[in-house]
C-alpha cells in the first residue's frame, strides 16, 4: 500500500469531503497561503481557495463563528493554531459550541470540526506545547477524537466531516511527518473503536497520539524478554471504546494507561477508574498511568525530556504490574 | 410618519405583546412559579420590534439573557416560551434551556444566551455561511452596554468587516449593566464611536422611539443585503426594571425610575399613533385585549402541560449519543 | 460559638485581611454597590471603599490584570461571577496566572485569588450552574480551595491571603446562606489539610463542597442501617491531602468518592485512579464515583435533579461497595 | 535633533547592541544550537529603544513572542538571556522557558509572551497597582498588529481608559502578522484609529524613525506620570526576516523586502548621526565593535554554562510547591 504522511492525510481527508460537500469550509490563523503550520491543507492550495480562508487572530470568533456558521447551513472546519490557544477562545467552546444544542433542546445539527496540533515538539515551551484533550472530555458536547497514525487520521476526520456532532481533533506535532499505509479507496473510521495495534496477553497498554508509538516501541523491547504487551489505541476519547478495553483487560489483568497530558486528572485517571469500578476482580495489579508530569512545559532540553512520558516509561509501568 | 398605517399598528401591537408577555412573566415569577431567573424587556421594545420589522423568516439573529422581546418580535410562539420559562415538556428547549436559552433556529432565532456577548461570534459565522452561500440574507446581532466591553465584541466587529459580512451590531444600551452603570465601564460616550474602530458605519438612536429604529435598522439592512457590510447601531434605552426580577436596585433611586418612565416606548408611540389618526381607543383597547388573551393562553398551555421526564436529561446533547455518556 | 453564614465568614476573612495589609484590593462585576450578588462583600461596603472596585465585563483583564497587579507588588482578589465565565478569560489564567512563574524560572511571588460561585442553584441552567474545578487541578500551576463549611471558608481564604501562590476559591451558591460555628478569635486553615467531618469504620467517602453536606445527611441514614461511613472534606484539591485519605481507607477498606462536577473525567476519577495505584490490597471493594451524569445542567427542576448527585446517590455508592 | 548627544548616541548604540544580538542568535539558530524557535526584532529596533529611554528601571513592560529588543533596551543581561536561548541553567527562566518566555521582573520586563495579546491584560494589572500604590511609575505594553484583533486588545483599552491607568499602548505594526498582511485582517487603516473607542489619544508614527518613537512616547508617558491616563500609539515598521528564523516566506518576495531594507532603522539614524557630526567613523566602527564583544561573551557565557539538571524540571511551579506535583 503507497504511505503517505499524517498531515498529507489530514489533507486529503478534507480535500476529499470538500469536493463532495460544498458547504464545507475551513478556516484558521495562516492556513490559506502556505497551507498551515504544519502543511495539512497544501493539498487544497489552489483549488477550493474560495473555501480556504486567513483570519484575523481572533479565537473567540474563530470558534464562536463555527457553530454560527454550522446553524446556517454550512460545515466550518476552524483551525485552533496551538491547543494552548483553545483558551483564548474556550468561551465559545464551552459555553456555546458544547452547549448550544443540548440547551435548546436538541435544535439544529451541529456540523462543526476544531482542529489543530497539540503535544510536545521541539522545546516549544509552555505556551505551545499542550495536550488539552481530557478538559474536552470532562465537560460534554463534542467529540473527541485523537489520532496516531495517517490511516486513522484519515479515516476519522473523513467520519468527521460527515458527523451530526461538533467534533475535536488533536493532532501530535511530532505525528505530521511520520509515514504510513493509507488505501487509495475511500474509508472512514466510526468514532468509538478502539485499534489494537498490538495483540498481546500479559499487559493491555491503552493509549493514544504519539504515545501509541512510544508503547509499540517499548511493547517491541518487552517483547524481547517475552513480555507480551497489548496495544490499544483509543483513537477517540468521546466516545470511548469500553468494550474492546474491557475484552482486554479480561485477557492481561493488568492495564497501564500512557497519555502525553498531565498525569493528574488526566483522561487516564478516567479510563483507570473506570476499570477498577466495573472489572474489580479481573485486575492482578494496580493500574498504573503514565503521563507528564505535573509542571508545565519546559523549554530546555533534558528538561522537557524528564517532563514527557516516552518509551522508558511505559517500559517501566509495565514493569511495576508484572 | 409616512410608512403605512399596517407597519405602524404592526409595531405598536408588537410592542404590546412583549410588554404583556413581561409583566405577566414579572408576576408569575414573583408568584413562584417560574424557576431559574428572568431578565424582563420592559422599557425596550421599540428596538426589537423596530429592528425585526425588517428581516425575514429566514434571516438570522442572536438574542441575549434579555431575549423575550427578540424572540417575539422575530414571531416566536408565545405557547413555547412560556412553557419554557415553566420547565415544560412543550417548551422552546423542552425545559432543557429556560429563559436564558430559548432558541428557535427555524425561525432563524441563534438563541439567548447567557453568557454576555456569547451571540456576538454566532452571529459572525451565521453571517460568513451567507456570504459563502451567496444568499441575501442578514444577521442581527443584539447585545448590551456592558456586552460591548468584552473582548467577543471587538473581535466580531473587525472580523465582520474585514469580510464585509451581512452583520448588524444592534447594541441595546439601557444604561445599565446589572449594577453597574455604563458610564462607569465603558471609556466612550456612545456605543457607536466605536464602530470607527472597525471602518464600518456608527450610529446612536434614540431607542425608546420605534420609528427611528426600524428606519435605522432598514437602512444598515440594506447595506448588509447589498454586500455593502456590517453596521453598528446603538438604541439608547433605559432599563425599567431591575437587572433581574427580584434585583434589590440599590444602585438606583426609585425616582430615577419614575422620570423615566414618561419615556417608555408604548406610550410614547400610542400618543402619536392615537393623534396621527392612525390608532382609535377601540382599536388600542381590541389590541391589550388580544395580547392580554394571547399571553394567558400561553399561560394556560403552559400550566397545563407536563414537566419532562427525569431520563431526558439524557437527551439532546448529541444527535448521536452512543457511547458518549459514560 | 456564634454562628455566621458561608457568605459572612468568607466576608470576614477579606474584611481582617485588607485590614492589614494594605496590598490587598478586590475586584469584578458588580461588586462595590450591592456587596456582590451573593454578599461575600457586604462587609467592606464603605470600609475599604477605595479597595473594592466594579469593572468592565472583560474577564480576560479581570484575572490577567490579577497577575500584573500582582508582580507590581498588590494583592488582588478578583471574582470570575460564576464558574462558567472562568472560560470567557480562560487565557489569562491557564497561559498566563498559571505559566507565569514556571516559564520564567520562578521569578516573583505570585499573590493573587481568583474567587467565585459554582456548582448549581434553583434552576441556573447550563451557563450558570457549572462546576469546574477539576480544569484546575489537571492543569498545574493554581491552588485550588473549595470549601464546604463557614468555619472552612474562612480559614483557607486567610490563608489564601497569606499564600505566595495563586490560588482559586470555587464557593458553591446552595451554601452561601448556609449557617455554622466560626470562632471570633483569629485562625488560618492550611491547604492540604483534609478535614474529617464524621470518623466511621465501614467506609469512607471522600467530597467536597456541597456533596459533604449530602454525604453527611447519606451517613446519618445509613447510620440507622448501622453502616459506619467516614466523611473525608478534602478542602483543598491542589494540593490533596493523601495522607488522611490514605489513612481512612487503610481502616476501611471501601471508598465513594462524591463531587457534584461531572463523573467523567472528574477529580473523582484521580482520586480513586491514584488510591488503587497505591493501595490496591487494601481495596475490598471497587471505588465508587458519584458525579454529575455527563450533560449538561439543565434548567428545569426534575432534570436538574436528575443530573446532579444528591444524599440518594451517596447512599446508593455505598450500599453497592458493602 | 535638539535632543543631547549622549542619548541620541545611546539610542545608536542600543539599536546596534539588539540588531548585533539577533543577527547572531539567527546564525546560531541556523547552526542548530538554539532549541525551539525565535523571532527576530531586526528591522523593528527603533520602537524599544526610543520608547525605553522614557522609562526609569522602576517602570514596567509587557513584551511579545519578538520580545529580545524590548530586554536589551530595558536594561537585560545578555548573557541571562542569550544562556536562556540555549536552554542553559544560568539562563533568565533557568532554561525553562526560552525565547518566548523571557522576562526580568526585577527590572520591571513582566514577560515576554508566547500567547500574542497575552501582556495586554497584565500591563492593565501593572497599571491598577501603580494607581492604588499612588506612585507615578508607568507601563508601556507591547503588541503587535495582528494582536490589536484580540478580544484581550479591546478590553485592556477599554479598562486602561476607563480606570485612566498609566499605561502606554505601543503598537509595533510590522506590517504582518505571521502570514498575513495586516490589511487582510485588520478593519482599520492606522491601528492607532482604535483609540477613538477608548476616547484616549492615538497616533500614528515612523516606528523606524527612533527620534520620532521617544518624543511621541516622551509625551504619553509624561501625561501617563501626570495621572493623565493611558496612550495608543502606533509605530509603523516592517519585519525584515521571516516571522520566525526558518520562516520560508511565501506570502512575500524577496523583493519587496529588499526594498524595505533601505529603511531600516539603524542605517538610517546613523547617517544622521554622522551628517549631524554627532557620531564620527570611528565612534561608529567600536559601537559595532563592542557590541559585538558584548554579544560573544553571551554566547561564550552561554555555550560554557551547563545544563538544568532534569529534576529541576520539578521546581519553581510554585512559591511552596508541598504535595503539589502528585
Ligand atoms: C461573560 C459574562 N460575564 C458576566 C455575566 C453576568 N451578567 C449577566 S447579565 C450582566 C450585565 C449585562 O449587561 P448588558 O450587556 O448591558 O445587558 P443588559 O442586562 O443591560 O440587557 C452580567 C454582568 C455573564 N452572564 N456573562
Ligand atoms: C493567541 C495566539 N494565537 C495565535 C498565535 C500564533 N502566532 C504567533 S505569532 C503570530 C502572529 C503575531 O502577529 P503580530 O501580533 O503582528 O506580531 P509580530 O509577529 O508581527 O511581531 C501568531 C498568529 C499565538 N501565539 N497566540
Ligand atoms: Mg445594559
Ligand atoms: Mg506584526
Amino acid at each position: 500500500m503507497r504511505e503517505i504522511t499524517f498531515s498529507e492525510a489530514l489533507g486529503e481527508a478534507i480535500l476529499e469531503e470538500m469536493s463532495r460537500d460544498p458547504t464545507i469550509f475551513t478556516y484558521g490563523e495562516d492556513i490559506a497561503k502556505q497551507g498551515g503550520i504544519f502543511g495539512a491543507y497544501k493539498p487544497i492550495l489552489g483549488k477550493y481557495q474560495d473555501r480556504i480562508i486567513d483570519t484575523p487572530i481572533s479565537e473567540e470568533v474563530i470558534f464562536g463563528s463555527a457553530l454560527g456558521a454550522s446553524l446556517a447551513g454550512m460545515r466550518p472546519v476552524a483551525e485552533f493554531h496551538f491547543a494552548d490557544f483553545l483558551f483564548t477562545g474556550m468561551a465559545a467552546i464551552a459555553n456555546q459550541i458544547m452547549k448550544f444544542k443540548y440547551m435548546t433542546g436538541g435544535q439544529g445539527k451541529i456540523h462543526l470540526i476544531l482542529r489543530g496540533p497539540d503535544g510536545i515538539s521541539k522545546s516549544a515551551a509552555a505556551q505551545h506545547s499542550e495536550s488539552i484533550e481530557t478538559i474536552f472530555m470532562h465537560i460534554p458536547g463534542i467529540k473527541v477524537i485523537i489520532p496516531s497514525t495517517p490511516y486513522d487520521m484519515k479515516g476519522l476526520f473523513k467520519t468527521a466531516l460527515r458527523a451530526d456532532d461538533p467534533v475535536i481533533c488533536f493532532e501530535h506535532k511530532m505525528l505530521y511527518k511520520m509515514k504510513g499505509p493509507v488505501p487509495e479507496e475511500e474509508y472512514y473510521i466510526p468514532f468509538g473503536v478502539a485499534d489494537v495495534k498490538k495483540e498481546g496477553k500479559d499487559v493491555t497498554v491503552i493509549a493514544t497520539s504519539r504515545m501509541v508509538h512510544e508503547s509499540l516501541a517499548a511493547s517491541e523491547e518487552l517483547e524481547k524478554e517475552g513480555i507480551s504487551v497489548e496495544v490499544i489505541d483509543l483513537r477517540t476519547l468521546v466516545p470511548w471504546d469500553k468494550e474492546t478495553v474491557f475484552k482486554s483487560v479480561k485477557k492481561t489483568h493488568k492495564v497501564v494507561i500512557a497519555h502525553e497530558t498531565w498525569r493528574r486528572a488526566g483522561w487516564g485517571a478516567e479510563i483507570a477508574a473506570t476499570i477498577q469500578e466495573e472489572l474489580f476482580d479481573y485486575l492482578d495489579a494496580p493500574i498504573r498511568r503514565v503521563g507528564a508530569k505535573n509542571v508545565h512545559i519546559p523549554f530546555s532540553p533534558p528538561l522537557q525530556d524528564f517532563v514527557i512520558p516516552d518509551k522508558n516509561s511505559v517500559i517501566e509501568a509495565v514493569r511495576s504490574v508484572l | 410618519m409616512e410608512l403605512p398605517k399596517e407597519l405602524l399598528v404592526k409595531f405598536y401591537k408588537d410592542m404590546v405583546r412583549i410588554r404583556t408577555f413581561e409583566l405577566k412573566a414579572e408576576e408569575l415569577f414573583l408568584q413562584g412559579k417560574l424557576p431559574g431567573f428572568i431578565h424582563l424587556y420592559i422599557g425596550e421594545e421599540a428596538i426589537a420590534v423596530g429592528a425585526m420589522a425588517n428581516l425575514r423568516v429566514e434571516d438570522y439573529i442572536t438574542s441575549t439573557h434579555r431575549g423575550h422581546g427578540h424572540m417575539i418580535a422575530k414571531g416566536a410562539s408565545m405557547r413555547k416560551m412560556m412553557a419554557e420559562l415553566y420547565g415544560k415538556k412543550h417548551g422552546y428547549c423542552k425545559g432543557k434551556g429556560g429563559s436564558m436559552h430559548i432558541a428557535d433556529v427555524s425561525i432563524g432565532v441563534l438563541g439567548a444566551n447567557g453568557e454576555v456577548g456569547g451571540g456576538l461570534p454566532i452571529a459572525v459565522g451565521a453571517g460568513m455561511a451567507i456570504k459563502l452561500q451567496k444568499k441575501d440574507n442578514v444577521v442581527i446581532s443584539f447585545f448590551g452596554d456592558g456586552a460591548s466591553n468584552r473582548g467577543a465584541f471587538h473581535e466580531a466587529l473587525n472580523w465582520a468587516s474585514v469580510f464585509k459580512l451581512p452583520v448588524i451590531f444592534l447594541n441595546e444600551n439601557n444604561q445599565f449593566a446589572s449594577t453597574e452603570r455604563v458610564q462607569e465601564t465603558t471609556s466612550v460616550e456612545n456605543i457607536s464611536d466605536r464602530a470607527v474602530g472597525y471602518n464600518m458605519p456608527g450610529v446612536s438612536i434614540d431607542g425608546n422611539d420605534v420609528i427611528a429604529v426600524y428606519e435605522t435598522v432598514k437602512e444598515a439592512v440594506e447595506r448588509a443585503r447589498n454586500g455593502g457590510g456590517p453596521t453598528l447601531i446603538e438604541a439608547k434605552t433605559y432599563r425599567l426594571k431591575g437587572h433581574f426580577v427580584g434585583d434589590p436596585q440599590l444602585y438606583r433611586t426609585k425616582e430615577e425610575v419614575d422620570q423615566r418612565w414618561p419615556n417608555e416606548p408604548i406610550s410614547r408611540f400610542e400618543r402619536k399613533l392615537i393623534e396621527g389618526g392612525y390608532l382609535t381607543e377601540k382599536e388600542k383597547e381590541q389590541i391589550w385585549y388580544d395580547a392580554k388573551a394571547e399571553v394567558e393562553d400561553s399561560v394556560q398551555f403552559a400550566e397545563q402541560d407536563e414537566y419532562p421526564a427525569p431520563e431526558e436529561a439524557l437527551e439532546d446533547l448529541f444527535e448521536d449519543s452512543t457511547n458518549c455518556l459514560y
